[in-house]
């Protein structure tokens, strides 16, 4: 370690409006290394990025870059020093094709300064397809599943050739094939002697690409070290501040008698032709590539955009949602993947937001009082750790996880009976997602039953009493027992 | 029976109840009434430039003759070029223009309805005391003109002071909370208000007796004879200066026709019978000045029954 | 049992709790402030500013634009716009006003239930143009306000209605217990309109369809309906207006109201309610509207000219927001 | 708030290629298609409206509210909003007119110079006030309407100017080649407008800023920047329209251009650009123009009597805009 430290950020602090978020961050990044940092929901790890990053001004602390002393008052700034980050909250710019979002801020030009589309054009396809991923340059960015657009968020950030790539929980929204192209082209980066401060939840990406690791807890630097120095057991234990027993609790049965049936649901080219069943006190897992119409098919099922094909039968009777309030009639919840477009009202309180889809329970008479909406969130903040000052805290300034926690609570506040999970632990932190999954245990009993997708295969595995997979929006085989293995899963899917 | 005449009517807009009764007057025209004649009334909005979109649909339109109350005395200019030279005769009324190619015009002079108000005030106080005045849009040429003959009258009595000069865009709403402003922050010095129309006029009249004064102790005046402000002098509350709306629409018509030399046994409005000063001379003057009425006690009655027709 | 990581139950910042109130109220009640230091200015400027009686003039005068404004605030809250309410409620006046003459002798509940009704009517057709057929509310209001405008001079044939009898005229200007109706009217909307915001579902629902319309219909909220209730309140409550000004002005005018729709968002704006919906509440409407009706209530005590009035006015709002504002630094 | 859509747009599945397209040429030009419905019902029940001298007539009334409505949608596409058009323009007018009396003898450019610069100058002081303040553009731009009609009256002392000089009144009343002066000017505009939104990046980042400012900013963009240019954009263009007014009708009213700032917001939006930002085209922009411009010129053309023209008019207006947008469905 005789050269200096391509980034160094020393006692970083930073506070909303008198609240502490970050007391002290520290992190030392070295030039072609990964560098994990590590830390519970709300431990204040986007908060350093962003101060690193010049989206928010520290209160205290320095930041060296090779050695000097930076001050980033912009991204700009930092862009123009050689930083560039993925942000946590994906920002697209919707009505923006592919191509015009890679090349945001510093497009291709003509003469005169004009800009070559043809070029850019050109040159997306080319990185896309370096990368491996299969995205038409041409696409608008609202139109894409928010996995494609995370896919662009890391397409855009390592096009820029930046020293430094800060990646904020990149894979929480993608799956594991996405997740490898990106480890190829984090290889390629590290050996261009690029340094990438990563941020992920899912612990074996962290020993499969970490060298370094950091780890931060209630806002202050804990430790660093070497990837290969610390176990697996005492990082959970170092994140957390506690001891965690095994990580799948699993302790549901499921029952014989059928809840749910759907015959033949088609909706377009989303999917087609889905048959299956759901028994009660089960967790029935789906399991399929970004993209394979999996949360197309729970939409329909929610009636969020109905099917044009095929029924369901739910108890033995009809069931054809036209709206989400069909659904929840009937006992549906759907916790979907995309928590800041169509999970949280952002603006909104903690709780209005946990009360949200259950006002008319919370209400007596049309009337909601205080006590009732504090009566109706707070067994969920104990329950699912959230970490927030106060429930009257907008959602919006809540860390990535305690947010996904909120979505959670709002739909377990409905009192469903069957909860469909759509990418239920996105962002969401080792400890908190063992709650979650000791929660589903619980949930998944009596009349109840669980219907889950994630792309965390681990998940899928751990949790499902049965998957069905689809491909290419079709259910290409239906996996439980003995054949829940990864490779099964893999090779259905693709 | 042959084609009708075909007459556009452009105003500057027909929010107000002056210029509706203009418009309402131009329908009730014998040759409108018996089919000769077929007017278009078009609503300017306040505005010069949709104004002079109206004259170029006129124009595209071949009207036979345009009757023209423009919002502006200069920005009429144009489109009265426009039409002449495409052969449609333009006669101006209510409103001045200064455009030496109207083919005439039939309307009342605005600066002496100014001089007239005020000096119904002036009079009513008995030269001496503290005034308020409440104008018009500013810049609008009938604010304009009114302003020049209220300001000529002041200047001839040094006894009046003027308190208050403001804008309440010929608006009752407007004029009624400037008028309880000032009552706040005069006190009992008000002795008088000129307003430049008889909305704001009756705007004012209310702010007073919502305060609890006297209307004998303020002497309100306004212009255009709306019919608010005839039961208002009616019940001896203000004066107002009557400016004959139907006068000026049903002659600007007859000295149309005249012009156009389409109709024998003109002129057909009353217009020529109510004010015999006012010489025919065929249609063929440059200028017809209706004169302008101060509605008293004496004539209130009889315009009201009018009204009511 | 896990520890609880929560940090709701413990207090959140110990060290300067006095500082972060402060903060919480400025950016709270900034408008407050701003209103307060409005008229601590007024009161000096002027001595008749404070006066019991000036300020019920200020009162009664902002009354009108305070119940268009009441209900702008929950179209915009759901990421709407009402650009129709001057017009609806020249309409409703109108229609009020006809049943309202004193030969007539109808009972003063039929002008009222009509004028009510005229606007609720018109604000129904929004509200089924918006929700229904995704009109968005700029143009469909854009285009009631030109369809109720003609409406009314349709329905009036161009003339004003006066000669109302005195029991509709109390409306506009009678008193009770020294408090001048229109303001009691006001009131009453106001404390309702709080309470519905606050209190109830439909409340809660107003505000979610603003934050986010695909959450909210995702939580089974009937985000149509929801949207055309708020241009429905929005309509009857320009009925109301419609009823105050034909009543203060003691006649109903075709041409009332023209532009009215700008003071009633600009006082939605400028209390702190945000276009993109959502976000703000109706105690900063109420201070939104007071602060243009003492702005307005302030010049013409003060005797400023037509020439600088509006240069002054223009300014003094700016001003004020920016008061408000200027503390919201980071973006 | 930017919203991934795939849980609100029910995208009815491509069936089959040639539905699809026709779907996205409706989609995205479906102005257009209202347009040509609204051009081809005049041209039926009218003789005249096709005549090459209606169709220039059209041309030029449209060419003032035409500028107006560009600045305009640079404005809405970032998401703000530009009141003060009106004023701003008349203020422009009044300062160009000063200086272009037949009497002063200036250099044609001279005025040009100050019209431009008078509308430049407020442009800018909108833009700083909502880029380096903060102040929403709505307050921050009612503030200037107000103001800017004062200046306006101010410099003016409330008095129009006319009698223009020839030479400046080319600007509103010449024809080159046929073609009226003011037409080649808002063409000049467009084309100018057109290509900046398309291939300057200037132009990207406008939308961007309006499509997702935090994006925006991340990706290196001074938001500010670009957000002050846009008013800056908009005032200068109220400066051209005010020369063009001026020149038009002769003379600089100081009651120009009030209420202007409601059909340049209509043209943008019913042209289908989002109030939201980031969403829109120029090319809407103009056929949004071109709608309400034929409209108001129908409606003079066949003589529909003023009561029923404003009902019309509104009617017209929201039917256009539902034939464009019917097939988009809910939100
Ligand atoms: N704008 C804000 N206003 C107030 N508090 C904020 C704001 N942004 C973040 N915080 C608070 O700062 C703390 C740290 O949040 P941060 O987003 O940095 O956590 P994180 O470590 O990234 O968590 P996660 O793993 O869930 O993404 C949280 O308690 C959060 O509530
Ligand atoms: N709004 C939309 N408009 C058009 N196509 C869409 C839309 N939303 C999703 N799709 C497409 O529908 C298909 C199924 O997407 P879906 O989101 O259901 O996949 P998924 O299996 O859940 O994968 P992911 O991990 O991306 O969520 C994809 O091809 C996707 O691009
Ligand atoms: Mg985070
Ligand atoms: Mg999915």
């Amino acid at each position: 370690m005789s050269s200096p430290l391509l980034l160094h950020a020393e006692s970083i602090a930073k506070s909303f409006s008198g609240v502490p978020a970050l007391v002290d961050g520290s992190l030392a990044l070295r030039a072609g290394t990964v560098h994990a940092l590590c830390g519970g929901n709300g431990a204040g790890k986007s908060t350093l990025l962003n101060v690193l990053m010049g989206i928010l001004k520290r209160d205290a602390g320095t930041i060296r870059m090779e050695g000097r002393e930076v001050q980033f008052d912009d991204p700009h700034d930092a862009l123009n020093a050689g930083v560039a980050i993925i942000s946590q909250e994906l920002e697209p710019v919707p009505d923006m094709s592919v191509a015009e979002n890679i090349y945001l801020g510093r497009e291709p030009r003509r003469r005169f300064g004009l800009i070559d589309h043809r070029a850019m054009r050109e040159q997306a396809a080319e990185l896309l397809e370096s990368l491996g991923l299969n995205l038409a340059p041409d696409a608008k960015l609202g139109s894409l599943s928010i996995a494609d657009m995370q896919m662009v968020e890391i397409a855009r950030a390592i096009s820029r050739d930046a020293r430094v790539i800060i990646m904020d929980e990149p894979t929480s929204a993608i799956g594991e094939r996405e997740t490898e192209l990106l480890f190829t082209a984090i290889e390629r980066l590290k050996a261009r002697g690029t340094g990438i401060i990563y941020v992920s939840h899912r612990m074996n990406e962290l020993y499969r690409i970490a060298d370094d690791y950091t780890i931060m807890r209630d806002g202050a630097y804990i430790e660093s070290g070497a990837m290969a120095d610390i176990d697996r057991r005492r990082l959970i234990t170092t994140v957390l501040g506690k001891e965690l027993d095994e990580e799948f609790a699993k302790f549901n049965a499921p029952g014989d008698n059928t809840l749910l049936e759907v015959d033949g649901y088609s909706r377009g080219s989303a999917f087609r032709d889905v048959s299956l069943h759901l028994k009660s006190g089960e967790i029935l897992g789906i399991f399929g590539l970004m993209g394979s119409g999996r949360s197309e098919f729970l939409d329909a099922l929610f009636g969020a955009s109905p099917a044009d094909q095929g029924e369901a039968r739910l108890d033995g009777n009809n069931y054809r949602p036209c709206r989400p309030a069909d659904a929840m009639r009937a006992g549906f919840a759907y916790v979907t993947e995309d928590r800041k477009g169509s999970g949280l009202v952002m603006d909104a309180s903690i709780k209005r937001n946990v009360t949200l889809a259950s006002i008319p329970e919370v209400a007596r008479s049309g009337l909601i009082s205080e006590p009732s909406e504090n009566r109706a969130t707070l067994p969920f903040v104990d329950k699912l750790q959230i970490k927030a000052s106060s429930v009257d805290m907008p959602v919006k300034q809540m860390s990535g996880g305690n947010q996904q926690k909120v979505v959670l609570a709002k739909w377990l506040q409905t009192d469903p009976r069957i909860l469909m999970l759509d990418e239920p632990t996105r962002g969401v932190d080792v400890g908190a997602k063992r709650e979650i999954y000791a929660f589903m245990s619980e949930f998944a009993r009596d009349d109840r039953a669980i219907i889950m997708t994630s792309s965390e295969i681990p998940e899928v595995l751990g949790m499902s009493d049965r998957v069905i997979v689809f491909r290419k929006g079709r259910v290409s085989g239906e996996l439980s027992g003995d054949e829940l293995t990864q490779e099964n899963l893999v090779r259905l899917s693709s | 029976a042959a084609d009708p005449v075909r007459i556009g009517a452009a105003t500057y807009g027909l929010q107000g109840e002056f210029m509706q009764l203009w418009s309402n007057a131009l329908e009730d025209h014998p040759a409108v009434k018996s089919g000769d004649v077929e007017v278009t009334v078009f609503d300017g909005r306040y505005d010069a430039l949709v104004q002079s979109n109206q004259f170029d649909s006129m124009i595209t339109r071949q009207y036979d003759a345009i009757l023209f109350v423009p919002i502006d005395a200069d920005a009429c200019v144009g489109p009265v070029i426009q039409a002449t030279a495409a052969g449609i005769p333009v006669v101006g009324s209510n409103t001045r223009c200064n455009s030496d190619q109207l083919a005439s015009f039939v309307g009342s002079d605005d600066v002496l309805a100014g001089q007239m108000v005020a000096e119904e005030v002036i009079d009513k106080i008995g030269g001496n005391g503290k005034v308020v005045v409440i104008e018009g849009p500013i810049g609008q040429s009938a604010q304009v003109d009114r302003a020049e003959g209220i300001d000529s009258v002041l200047a001839e009595h040094p006894g009046i002071e003027v308190l208050e000069r403001r804008t309440a865009n010929w608006s009752r709403a407007e004029a009624l909370s400037l008028m309880e402003n000032w009552l706040t922050s005069h006190q009992d010095e008000i002795d008088g208000v000129i307003a430049q129309n008889d909305e704001m006029a009756i705007g004012a009249i209310q702010a007073i007796q919502a305060s609890g004064r006297s209307l004998d102790d303020i002497a309100v005046a306004g212009v255009d004879g709306i019919t608010d402000a005839l039961k208002a002098v009616q019940q001896g509350q203000m004066a107002t200066i009557l400016q004959d709306a139907a006068a000026q629409a049903q002659g600007a018509l007859d000295v149309a026709l005249a012009r156009l030399g389409k109709a024998d046994a003109l002129p057909l409005s009353e217009t020529w019978t109510t004010y015999p000063d006012l010489a025919w001379n065929d249609g063929q003057d440059d200028t017809y000045n209706i004169p302008w009425t101060v509605v008293t006690n004496d004539n209130v009655e009889s315009l009201l029954a009018q009204r009511q027709q | 049992m896990p520890q609880p990581t929560s940090l709701i139950s413990s207090d959140p910042a110990p060290k300067d709790n006095a500082h972060r109130s402060l903060a919480t109220f400025m950016s709270d009640y900034g408008i407050v402030v701003a209103f307060i230091v409005l008229c601590a200015v007024l009161s000096v400027v002027s001595p008749y500013f404070l006066g019991v009686n000036n300020l019920l003039n200020v009162l009664r005068q902002v009354s009108i634009n305070g119940v268009l404004a009441i209900g702008m605030t929950f179209v915009i809250l759901t990421r709407g716009i009402d650009l129709s309410v001057g017009s609806v409620m020249a309409f409703a006046a109108m229609v009020a006003a006809s049943f309202a003459g004193t030969s007539a002798g109808y009972p003063l509940i039929l002008p009222i239930l009509l004028g009510l009704g005229a606007g609720l009517a018109l604000g129904c057709v929004n509200g089924v143009m918006v929700a229904r057929f995704a009109i968005p509310p700029f143009v469909m209001t854009l285009g009631m306000l030109s369809m109720a405008r003609g409406l009314t001079y349709i329905y009036s044939d161009g003339m004003p209605i006066s000669s109302l009898s005195s029991s509709f005229l109390w409306l506009g200007q009678g008193m009770v217990a020294g408090i001048p109706v229109p303001v009691l009217l006001f009131a009453m909307v106001f404390a309702l309109a709080w309470f519905t915001l606050r209190y109830t579902a439909f409340g809660r629902y107003v505000y979610a369809v603003g934050g986010n319309p695909a959450a909210s219909r995702l939580s089974g909220i009937d985000v149509r309906r929801i949207t055309f209730a708020v241009y429905a309140i929005s309509g009857i409550l320009c009925g109301l207006a419609g009823l105050m000004i034909a009543a203060r002005t003691s006649a109903a005018l075709p041409q009332a109201g023209v532009a009215y729709e700008l003071d009633a968002i600009a006082a939605v704006v400028i209390g702190g309610t945000s276009l993109a919906g959502g976000k703000g509440r109706i105690v900063g409407t109420l201070f939104g509207v007071l602060i243009i009706g003492v702005i307005n209530n302030g010049l013409d005590l003060l005797g400023v000219s037509s020439f600088y009035q509006q240069l002054v006015k223009g300014a003094i709002i700016v001003v004020a927001v920016m008061l408000d504002r200027s503390r919201l630094s980071n973006a």
